[in-house]
């Protein structure tokens, strides 16, 4: 139940295998507002990243430097806009978990920085119908858990829940960033394939918490 | 889907390593990462011009590789922008000290990939500078939107820009004049049918047999709306009247007319296109100085074009005409 | 059927009225009757070349007139044959007294249309020599049939004969090198989709989606047989091995390798097909000394492609390089 | 009933309306076995000598003048194969038709022209899958019935009839000539277009002499 190197490469792992299983479905989402590609560009960054991961000689020391591998392994093997925009998130969250292992709060530093890491790169907020519409309501509800006493787990299992919310909330939204902008109102009544991962990823974060 | 393919996964790898087979006196391919340079050293003082973004419009980019225009092309996964790993060599190939020019269609992928390459790029003391082509004047209103996508008017920018850098200008002026280029042309286009992105394997957005989509982008993304299907020189009319109104185009002006074909189309089809362009061109006073007709920023095998209009001025007409020899552009 | 066309009946004109306003320095467009013709006056002295046949293979041939290539083109109804009276008119603008050569592609239609006009041209004087381009290996026992029929090949036979006439030869030259190439040159091409002749309305004949048709026309006439769809590498081979084994091509000799597209097929997936069947010219130890790879001798929006091999020699290598200026073909 | 001038012009209109009219079927067999354009080919032919017809200040004083006429027009009109195939046929007939009214034998000579002028520009003989299939047939009805005393009339009557059964009667052969000759065995079953455009041609002209 710690969030340890451990975890973090675990996370990884579930997050490669929940992104293959969902490859063609978040594809699907990408096709109806954007280009159709954004299955297809995670699976091969994820995959990417679990080929780094086996060919590791042994674990990192520290969360930071697993997550660090992941960001630059997926800023050079997703491309499109996701590609930054999650590298940039896993740069930061690397920034801030220099630790073997996380708390609470920890867990929520590593999700607040991933989220300023994609408003930084990506200029977008809340209500856009971007990955930021999943991201900001899980790093709000893995704050207000931690700063209730709750553990590192409890924080993540309300960050994903919040982020599945948060993708389902994309629905109605009218997007003004990225390439659904372009469909104007057009791009009302179907899901952010970004906000979609976004909770697909914290989802594999807590079951790999659990597995251990 | 029917597509001469082997893996989906390869096509992009295996398309370039039949161009570089093919245009070896041209260009030297690099596939791990991927991108295409000139072939030979980069001419000592010259400003190195880069550009790059998703496979699937080709020629662009890696046809346009040559003299009088880009230095290195950086292709990505079919309708994804390349990566910063890639983007960063293809910036060191095509620096000879003189500095680079990146030329990046406003997509928020290639925006935010090639911004990350030149943080790269800056940390190792190189000198780039960027410019965004944005002519797509399909996306109407850029305060709710990405802003306005780079599409067919890439190759006059990068033309031109390519003239100005194979003349000698400094790294200012090449982004000067790329600039200019960018300010004065604008792109409208239409899809009679969508295309088929080979490892997703069904089109890429719905249309019906008797509809097309107006305003529709490069990366078989959907375009401003869709209207019914029409003739050629109706259609045609809804494509240059924005164009037109965009640029804000008086009597007297010359232009630039270039009708480029979405892939799937027959020149011949471009050429009723081009026909009624001029003549809506000609009706408003506007002279048709230099024309281009053919398959230059493709979406795969969609069918349909777009038509771009560049303001000319003496400057960028001699630029323009100056030589080039690349796979896809040559005088 | 979407198309981008007005009246189905207006297509061929409505071409060629965009093409002659696009290419007004190289072409002058004659409508009534239809013929297309070098700018200028003929060069005295100069064999003049002709060539022409059905509408909706573009850029073939109006796309190849100009320096170095044809002196005049002449294009029938789409998929049909021009009329002796549009051919006529075109032997007279491209005979500056040297003799015209006449280079007609191998179908029923075309060589009668052709031998007509020819007969006229007699009654004028006019000395007009023909040759007839037969290239297509997939008509396999021409015994029984109507002959080999002259597909992209054609490109070479008007490159290279174009070149000797500009360099100038005589009337008896100029035919002999044209005919050495149709000797040499072997083409064999493959359909994934049919296409829709404009004024019919329905695809020229019937793909389902898993089956393609190998041995393909230019006239939306079907192939030698349909076979399931495979994958570009296989499809390549089936086209590569009967061109290498009708030319008889041995270890250490050169070809010019030409993959040309239908018209809907993009760039892209041509150079994987390049690349293919490069690799199988060389397994066998044929070297592969020029290259062509794009979009020349198309069926309007068909998908597919063919392959041609071209076995050359320093003469017909020399030919090949020399300098060609039309709106298709420019080096 | 007699064979003369306006029986020829007529002769012309007749066929025009009917080719008008056949034009999607004749296309239907060429696109199965050819490249799908005869009908629209001979549409375009008659349809200019109708026009030719039409701006005529008064009529010839000769069958073949009729023909002639045709024959100049089909040939800078039609193109494809059948163009300058018809052309020659009209032209030949016109040559021996240099009359006011034709007679039996009058009747015969015009058609036997006519495939004589096919022949000599396409070299097919009988059986091959073209329009000879059905020329050939209603040259030798005609013959037979003119040399047994019938009138013009019945041997055109006997030619059309005849053209007809040669048309049906090339379903099963293997075409050798023309572009159905590329498909080999899978030019079998299917009916020739020339074969029947010559039967709807030679039935326009037993109509034409019928109006009066
Ligand atoms: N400016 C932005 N800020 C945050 N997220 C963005 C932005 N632009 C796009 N996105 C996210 O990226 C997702 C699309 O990613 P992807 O399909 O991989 O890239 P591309 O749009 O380049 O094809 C969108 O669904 C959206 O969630
Ligand atoms: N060599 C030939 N001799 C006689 N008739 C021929 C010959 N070649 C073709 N034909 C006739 O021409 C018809 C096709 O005419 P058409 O479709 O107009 O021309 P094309 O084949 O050039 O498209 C065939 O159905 C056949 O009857
Ligand atoms: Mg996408
Ligand atoms: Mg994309
Ligand atoms: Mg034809
Ligand atoms: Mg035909």
């Amino acid at each position: 139940m710690t969030l340890d190197v451990a975890w973090a490469m675990r996370w990884m792992r579930c997050t490669a295998e929940a992104v293959a299983e969902a490859k063609t479905g978040l594809t699907e989402l990408d096709r109806v507002i954007g280009d159709g590609d954004h299955g297809e560009n995670l699976d091969r960054g994820f995959r990417a990243v679990t080929a780094k991961l086996d060919g590791l000689e042994s674990p990192p020391a520290q969360v930071g430097d697993v997550l660090k591998l992941v960001a630059t392994t997926l800023m050079s093997s997703v491309g499109g806009a996701s590609g930054p925009l999650y590298g940039t998130a896993f740069l930061r969250a690397a920034k801030v978990t220099g630790l073997p292992e996380l708390d609470a709060h920890g867990t929520v530093a590593l999700l607040e920085a991933a989220l300023e890491g994609i408003t930084a790169r990506g200029k977008a907020v809340v209500g856009e119908k971007t990955m930021v519409d999943a991201w900001q309501p899980a790093v709000d509800a893995a704050e207000s858990v931690a700063s209730g006493g709750g553990t590192a787990h409890d924080a993540l299992v309300a960050a994903a829940d919040a982020a599945a919310a948060g993708a389902a909330a994309t629905v109605p939204l009218l997007a003004t960033k990225g390439r659904a902008s372009y469909l104007g109102e057009r791009s009302q009544g179907h899901q952010d394939p970004g906000a979609t991962s976004t909770a697909l990823i914290l989802a594999a974060a807590v079951r790999a918490s659990e597995e251990e | 889907m029917k597509k001469l393919l082997n893996d989906p996964q390869d096509a992009v790898k295996e398309t370039l390593e039949g161009f570089g087979a093919a245009h070896a006196d041209l260009v030297t391919v690099h596939l791990d990462p991927a991108y295409v340079v000139r072939a030979g050293e980069p001419r000592a003082g010259k400003v190195g011009l880069v550009s790059g973004g998703g496979s699937g419009h080709e020629p662009l980019h890696a046809g346009f590789v040559g003299l009088g225009m880009l230095d290195a092309a950086v292709p990505g996964a079919v309708f994804t922008s390349p990566t910063p790993d890639q983007i960063a060599p293809a910036f060191e190939a095509a620096d000879s000290g003189a500095g680079v020019l990146a030329i990046v269609k406003n997509y928020t992928g290639d925006v935010l990939n090639f911004e990350t390459a030149v943080e790269l790029a800056e940390i190792d003391d190189r000198q780039v500078a960027t410019v965004v082509v944005n002519d797509d004047v399909a996306v109407e209103d850029s305060l709710y939107t990405a802003g306005r996508r780079g599409v067919a008017g890439t190759v006059a920018v990068e033309k031109i820009a390519g003239a100005a850098a194979e003349r000698g200008d400094d790294l200012a002026a090449v982004t000067a004049v790329a600039q200019r280029v960018i300010d004065n042309v604008r792109t409208m286009g239409v899809a009679l049918t969508a295309c088929t992105v080979p490892h997703v394997g069904k089109p890429s957005f719905d249309l019906t047999d008797d509809e097309i989509e107006i305003g529709i982008g490069i990366h078989g993304e959907p375009g401003r709306h869709k209207v019914p299907m029409a003739s050629a020189d109706e259609i045609t009319d809804q494509l240059v009247a924005p164009v037109v109104e965009d640029l804000g185009l008086a009597s007297g002006e010359e232009v630039l007319l270039l009708v480029n074909g979405m892939g799937g189309t027959p020149s011949s089809e471009l050429y009723v296109v081009y026909r009624r362009a001029r003549a809506l061109l000609s009706e408003r006073g506007v002279v048709v100085a230099r024309s281009l007709v053919g398959n230059y920023v493709t979406s795969l095998e969609m069918q349909g074009a777009s038509v771009t209009v560049l303001r000319l001025d003496p400057e960028l007409t001699e630029l323009w005409d100056a030589p080039v020899h690349t796979a896809a552009l040559r005088w």
